[in-house]
């Protein structure tokens, strides 16, 4: 993305416009906000905390006081879903956090700094990119052990790079920029330039790698749940996905349906929100 | 209609009242007000004006071409061979555009493919508005080539244009513009991309070009050096709006409009001006002239009085420099502040 | 030209040399220890040393990597843990059936994606790209995983249209195991290639040169087709590009679900049990291939570009 | 997606099976070889048994299975001391025809095919997954196995070198000689590690004798697919062997119509596919359209296929699908890591009891098994003498306030004080949500659960390393005698099949006396004496044995499925295509 000569503030005027001008925006905004309060109330105990309790007898259509009915443990399937929806918060939140800042960190040397520092640091992402991502994704998750550490290990050692890549590209253009040229003449030093000067200025582009890898992560969590390798001890939408396959069979399509309509809606929110970022970003894409 | 009109040769192309709408988000604005323009044949008309005055939008609208989407007539016509152009479906516009109606756009570089040959891209508008073999297509696209002044034509058509230097790239344009000798030819600055040698002899290109086959040229420029070489008539465009209009005699001897009066000081006669110096005139051009009531520059103007505040002025004659069949007019109130004499008003 | 490709074959070995590298620490230092796996339950600890020795895990780290460079220089891959069979005839055996499901998916993906692009550019802002744009964002926002069961499921099983599972090796009965595969592959990678091409060229279509274009009076037709669509060229090659090391890699989940024995099917069998030989080879030899793609697509990219010709 | 429905449309059918008799079903897991003595797994022994013979098998018709004569004449004569083994095999054999035979035709079977057969266990370097079968068990072996192993470098294993009790005394006869009684000898000799082959197979396939299999089995492997189908053709040359009679059948065998092929010359079929297909989603629907003949029921569709009291669904009944259920010889259980601080050892012993309590399996079996599998007590599965029919342990669950009363006295009233108990268990099927039904139980009396999944290989890595401190695994008997579950607790094997580090001397001294008698009621009395004792210090947690469901459509005749063994595919019968 090229944006030439636009402060910050230009930017988040931008933003507020384009999501402004859209009802789909804003409703899929509203639909995050939603899903995140939803998750915030799961942390704090106040909604979902029988998701592991035993409410009625196995495999029960929906009803009054199951309304998504019951799972084979006889627990209740929307409690789970909402409660799955903290886990998927939760994994995408870190996932996508730990992964922009380590790509920032690792992008902003290498882009500014160059010489060995940019070769080592191109050679790693170079080097990681060119192994299939769900092999190296399914690797580490593999060696690190089922459960939740192993996933956002996994998630972060693999999602890094798209950042990184990204950031490193921007802050080579931005160095150049007059700005930094004048701060170099203040006399500042290079970590000063380098993160109060250049690195705020590749804030909107880490806000869009970070919507993405937000939903990578909580896609791909289906995936190494199929495998075995997803969440463990607390529901997620992966693992009842992977555990209602076989209901689909039996009749029973409440679980599989549930969890991926779930899933389906908050995806389906940050893949609108990001391209309305990308958007407000990058006037040259009229999408 | 006055008895004037009676006199002057019928404008090949007519522009009347054109407002263009851009719309930005979920925000409108008009980009021009009720522009008037009036183009004969053989005549040179330079449209000039800071950037984003509108003079941009005024050639493409006349093309058909607003950005779609974002740019739309409101109001006006704009007569061209019997159609308005603001009306025109596309077949008609397309069989228009390029043909007896073509635009020189502003960068050469970005105005050519980079993956077609200039070949190709000269042939496609003969394939296109002829019935020409393709044999004596190639001749006629070379032909014009040379005609234009391209060094080893033959071997460029086979060139892709980044191999060319900016220069040739913009006769590559003009060509492409010329090859169906149009009647109407806008060109929107057309050599602000070029140094300055460059843009000499693109300019005698285009000149001699204008006077070999009669065609009408209307010349969007910031430049009063080349309206001074090039053009008959000069409109001034400030803030979406025609604010002066006369000979090239009349604006340069007598500037009625203190907008007009700065861009002359600032730009002393003769010397080209590089592009961006214009605005040496204090504060900016509004972002929204609608927000502003009366004289849309009266912001900026050193003159400025009560008067200017309150009412949007018209375009009136003044006595100097009109003549018989070009009037000069001007749209400010203190251009009239000595004498009460209203002689003619167009909308 | 020879001395471009030699040159961009020198600088990707340490992207391989890397890959090895991390393949390495992931599995033998990091990963579990798979012997015990290979000497059924019954193993006990004298035998388990003995194995290790005969595989050389008793080694220090040092020589078991030098002996995995060797390996992959001399291409010799040694034999599966877990069938005993020669590694490379492994790979072999499987990447037919995984290029006979990957190729078509990636052919249709890329013609369909090209072609609702240029409809949907075409029409932009109206109904068909406003359809086109809602089916692709809905169509991501699903999990491959619920394409898979309930295509498998309604598509195969209730409504009979495909076969369930399975392949049969013959030039009549393969595409009829590996139709909904494909239909399930080209469906999942059409929602974001058709968005992608778009966007590529809704930007060319903002170009001066497309005003240009339109100045002259061509026909949409041909702007579209001939302008647009050859600008769009270059990324759309690099987009295909980028799969081509993936079609080797076949499909995972497809694959396992569908009973398409593959190299994601191997890959998959490989990593549930531990069988290292395989795993590491094929992390290998595919980033052989996606070097080897890069250069491929740096040609391309002078046949497609001729500002890159040039230089 | 019409296209795409075009192409499918023109089904594969395979013009070769026409008017023939093709059995097809399905298996889980990939076939990972084929040779014998690598045949550890349920699948390759699928893939074997049609190809192969061992020297005894199980009747097809009688239950509780019993060993009958199958390459030999009859059951070997054993010396009085219990440790000479003497037999007789079949004349007029003949190994499948190959290229491997001097032209090209099978050769008769002989003793010394038999020596060599066993003599393959000790060549390490073919890493016989079996080899534990003949360890420390015949006379010279062991001696002859450990100098082969240190031969010299590169020099090939010597199968010519004569093995003290392993003797051919003629064309068709030979003895085995043992060290000690090893009264589960007739039972190995029923394994699939035991089937006989033919030494110029091995040698003329030396790097991929596991592909070709040469055997004298009823049926030929014509083509193994990687990873998708093995298909096989009738072996034209079986010696002539019928189909049991009335003698042997149950009641309902003829009702079932067992008995309607009675005499008739052995296989039936002309062919068989078996696919394997992983995923048990398209598993089972291949069986529902009719693709397959049989199948067993993953236990994830139990719902779809039962009602609540484990019969038949109407829908099934109306399709005419049989069933027959097996009773397999499992033991389902929960192990402790004896060597634990806290969990394990003496101090362990009330904590690993109150968490006995806790355990509630018929909970389990009804949301996991539709309430087809067997709870019982101890690790002796049903079946097998010593095995106890009715519930006897004081600690199985749910007893919820004894539990209680338990802990509290062990110092952690109500579980405070004691760390998670960490429970390490495999990857798949339902796994996931059988520790979530074990974290929900054990939190009713204040133990917390900490569950890892682990890959199959890590799994058993951390049992042999002494590494998992709570662990769910089955175990399924080699054989149908206790003895194989029992030794899981002997001491001397910790590290190997002892996954509990179990060390108590009493029981090594009984399972020692035990191991070399032949079954009689003293030595029922031993395995029950073993057993409650299993019971009483709780290494492990138990059981329930689970029940295969068999299921086939009604194109299938003369179906008797067992997992004892699996040679029995030579007696099915199908419909003509």
């Amino acid at each position: 993305m090229n944006i030439p000569n636009t402060t910050f503030q230009d930017l988040r005027t931008r933003v507020t416009q384009k999501f402004r001008g859209s009802p789909v925006a804003i409703f899929s905004l509203m639909v995050i906000v939603v899903y995140a309060i939803a998750a915030v109330m799961v942390m704090l105990g106040l909604v979902a905390n029988d998701f592991d309790a035993r409410v009625g007898e196995k495999f029960m259509s929906p009803n009054a006081t199951s309304w998504l009915g019951t799972d084979r443990l006889g627990r209740d399937i929307l409690s789970r879903i909402v409660y799955a929806n903290k886990i998927a918060f939760i994994v995408g939140l870190v996932t996508a956090t730990l992964s922009v800042l380590l790509g920032t960190l690792l992008g902003a040397l290498s882009g500014f700094f160059g010489g060995w520092v940019d070769a080592f640091i191109v050679w790693l992402y170079s080097t990681v990119e060119s192994i299939p991502y769900l092999l190296l994704l399914i690797a580490i998750s593999y060696i690190l052990g089922a459960g939740l550490s192993g996933v956002y290990l996994a998630f972060v050692l693999t999602f890094w790079v798209g950042p990184c890549r990204i950031i490193r590209g921007e802050v080579l253009k931005l160095k150049e920029a007059e700005f930094v040229i004048a701060a170099r003449a203040m006399g500042y030093g290079p970590m000063r330039i380098l993160f109060r000067h250049i690195v705020p200025n590749t804030l909107h582009l880490a806000l869009v790698n970070f919507t993405l890898i937000f939903v990578a992560a909580i896609k791909s969590e289906v995936i190494l749940s199929y495998l075995g390798l997803g969440v463990q001890g607390e529901p997620s939408w992966g693992t009842m996905i992977d555990q209602a396959r076989a209901e689909l069979v039996n009749g029973f399509f409440w679980q599989i349906g549930g969890a991926t309509v779930a899933m389906f809606l908050l995806v389906l929110a940050f893949n609108i929100a990001t391209d309305t970022l990308q958007q407000a970003l990058d006037p040259r894409q009229t999408r | 209609m006055s008895t004037l009109s009676e006199v002057a040769p019928a404008p090949i192309l007519s522009i009347r009242d054109l407002s263009i709408e851009l719309r930005n988000g979920g925000s409108k604005q008009l980009a021009t007000k009720g522009v008037g323009l009036d183009l004969c044949q053989g005549e040179v008309l330079g449209l000039v004006g800071e950037s984003g005055c509108g003079k941009t939008l005024t050639c493409k609208a006349i093309m058909g071409l607003l950005p779609e989407g974002v740019g739309r007539v409101q109001t006006g016509e704009i007569l061209f061979s019997g159609h308005d152009l603001t009306r025109a479906n596309e077949p008609t516009m397309r069989t228009f555009r390029g043909n007896t109606l073509s635009m020189i756009f502003q960068n050469p570089l970005n105005a050519l493919n980079p993956v077609l040959t200039i070949g190709e891209q000269l042939s496609e508008v003969l394939a296109t508005h002829t019935t020409l073999k393709r044999s004596e297509i190639y001749q006629e696209a070379l032909h014009m080539l040379r005609r234009v002044g391209m060094p080893d034509a033959a071997r460029r058509m086979r060139a892709y244009p980044h191999e060319l230097s900016g220069g040739m790239r913009q006769r590559v344009v003009i060509a492409m513009a010329l090859l169906m000798e149009p009647d109407v030819i806008l060109a929107d600055e057309p050599t602000t991309a070029l140094d300055v040698t460059v843009q000499a002899q693109i300019l005698k290109l285009l000149k001699s070009f204008q006077r070999n086959h009669n065609s009408a040229i209307l010349l969007v420029t910031h430049d009063f050096g080349v309206i001074a070489d090039m053009c008959d008539r000069v409109a001034v465009m400030y803030a979406g709006r025609i604010i002066e209009t006369g000979t090239v005699e009349a604006i340069f001897d007598h500037p009625s409009h203190p907008y007009t009066a700065k861009l002359l000081e600032a730009m002393p006669r003769g010397r080209p001006v590089p592009r961006g110096e214009l605005s040496v005139i204090p504060g900016r051009v509004p972002s929204n002239p609608d927000d502003l009531s009366g004289c849309k520059f009266a912001p900026r103007c050193e003159r400025v009085q009560k008067a200017c505040h309150r009412t949007e002025p018209r375009l009136k004659r003044v006595r100097e420099g009109s003549t018989r069949i070009d009037p000069h007019l001007v749209s400010c109130f203190i251009a009239f502040e000595d004498r009460d004499e209203v002689t003619h008003v167009i909308e | 030209m020879i001395q471009i490709i030699l040159k961009r074959i020198l600088q990707g070995v340490p992207t391989v040399f890397g890959v090895t590298l991390i393949t390495f620490l992931l599995f033998n230092v990091a990963g579990g220890d798979p012997v015990s796996l290979y000497l059924g339950k019954s193993a006990n600890p004298k035998e388990i040393e003995l194995m290790k020795k005969e595989y050389g895990l008793d080694q220090p780290l040092v020589s078991q990597y030098t002996d995995f460079l060797e390996e992959i220089v001399t291409f010799d891959f040694g034999k599966s843990f877990r069938t005993r069979d020669p590694v490379a005839d492994m790979l072999i055996d499987r990447i037919g059936p995984s290029l006979s499901l990957t190729i078509p998916s990636l052919i249709l993906i890329t013609m369909i994606g090209v072609g609702l692009a240029l409809i949907s550019t075409y029409y932009r802002g109206r109904l068909f790209d406003r359809m086109l744009i809602f089916t692709a964002v809905t169509g991501m926002s699903i999990s491959f995983l619920v394409y898979i069961v309930v295509g498998q499921y309604f598509l195969a099983f209730e409504f009979g249209l495909f076969e369930i599972y399975g392949y049969r090796d013959s030039d009549e009965s393969r595409w009829s195991y590996l139709a909904l595969p494909i239909l399930i592959m080209t469906t999942v990678g059409v929602g974001y290639d058709s968005r992608y091409y778009r966007a590529v060229m809704l930007e060319e279509r903002q170009a001066a040169y497309i005003l240009t274009a339109h100045a002259k009076g061509l026909s949409d037709h041909r702007i579209m087709l001939r302008h647009i669509l050859s600008n769009a060229l270059i990324p759309i090659i690099s987009r295909v590009m980028i799969s081509v090391p993936f079609l080797v890699t076949g499909s995972l989940l497809l694959e396992s679900f569908f009973g398409i024995p593959g190299t994601g099917s191997l890959l998959l069998e490989s990593l549930m049990s531990g069988d290292l030989p395989v795993i590491k080879a094929f992390t290998v030899l595919v980033s052989i291939l996606f070097v080897l793609s890069n250069i491929i697509t740096d040609l391309l990219y002078i046949w497609a570009d001729p500002r890159v010709r040039m230089q | 997606m019409v296209a795409f429905g075009l192409i499918a449309a023109c089904k594969a059918e395979n013009p070769a099976f026409k008017d023939k008799k093709i059995l097809e079903f399905a298996i889980e897991s990939k076939v990972a070889s084929l040779d014998p003595i690598h045949a550890a797994t349920s699948y390759d022994h699928w893939g074997t048994a049609p190809v192969y013979d061992t020297l005894l098998q199980y009747n097809y018709l009688e239950r509780p299975s019993r060993l009958e004569p199958n390459l030999v004449t009859k059951l070997p004569t054993i010396s009085e001391d219990g440790l000479t083994y003497s037999f007789e095999l079949k004349p007029g054999i003949l190994f499948h025809d190959d290229p491997c035979f001097a032209g090209g035709s099978g050769r008769e079977l002989i003793a010394e095919d038999v020596i060599f057969s066993i003599k393959r266990m000790a060549n390490l370097t073919l890493r016989p997954k079996g080899w534990w079968i003949y360890n420390d068990r015949i006379v010279g072996f062991d001696t002859y196995k450990d100098r082969q192993r240190n031969r010299p470098a590169g020099a090939p294993f010597n199968y010519d070198e004569s093995v003290e009790g392993l003797r051919v005394t003629g064309r068709y006869t030979f003895d085995l000689v043992l060290k000690r009684p090893y009264p589960q000898l007739l039972s190995v000799l029923a394994m699939p590690y035991t089937s006989i082959v033919a030494r110029e197979a091995t040698e003329a396939y030396p790097e991929d004798f596991h592909r070709h299999a040469v055997g004298t089995g009823p049926f030929i492997l014509d083509r193994w697919s990687a990873g998708t189908e093995l298909v096989y053709s009738k072996n034209p040359k079986y010696r002539p062997e019928l189909y049991p009679g009335a003698t042997f059948a149950e009641l309902g065998d003829e009702e079932a119509g067992l008995l309607r092929n009675a005499g008739a010359k052995l296989p039936l079929l002309d062919g068989i596919v078996i696919h394997i297909i992983d995923a048990s989603q398209p598993r089972w629907l291949k069986f529902r359209v009719g693709d397959l003949h049989f199948t067993t029921v993953p236990t994830e569709f139990h719902d779809a296929v039962f009602t609540d009291d484990s019969q038949l669904r109407p829908n099934f009944q109306a399709q005419n699908i049989s069933m027959y259920k097996v009773a397999l010889l499992d033991f389902i259980y929960r192990g402790f890591n004896m060597n634990d601080p806290i969990y394990g050892g003496v101090q362990g012993k009330p904590i690993r009891q109150a968490i006995s309590m806790a355990i509630d399996h018929a909970e389990f079996n009804d949301a996991f098994y539709n309430n087809t599998a067997i709870v019982y007590d101890g690790p002796i599965p049903p079946g097998l003498s010593g095995h106890p029919n009715n519930p006897i342990s004081p600690y199985r669950g749910p007893r919820l306030s004894l539990a209680k009363a338990l802990l509290k006295k062990a110092g952690y009233p109500d579980g405070k004080g004691l760390p998670p108990l960490y429970y390490e268990t495999a990857i798949g099927g339902n796994l996931r949500e059988q520790s979530e039904m074990l974290t929900r139980q054990l939190a009713e009396i204040g133990i917390t659960l900490q569950t890892t999944f682990n890959h199959f290989p890590e799994l058993s890595d951390k049992l042999h390393r002494n590494k998992a401190q709570f662990f769910g695994i089955a175990w399924n008997s080699d054989y149908p005698d206790a003895e194989n579950n029992l030794a899981m607790f002997y001491g001397p094997n910790a590290g190997g099949m002892n996954h509990f580090h179990y060390q108590n001397p009493a029981y090594d001294a009984l399972y020692r006396r035990a191991s070399t008698m032949i079954d009689s009621p003293t030595r029922t009395r031993l395995y029950e004496d073993m057993r409650d004792i299993i019971i009483e210090d709780v290494p492990a947690i138990g059981a329930l044995a689970r029940t295969r469901i068999y299921l086939w459509n009604p194109t299938l005749k003369s179906m008797k499925p067992s997992e004892t063994w699996y040679g029995w595919l030579k007696y099915l019968d199908v419909e003509r295509r």
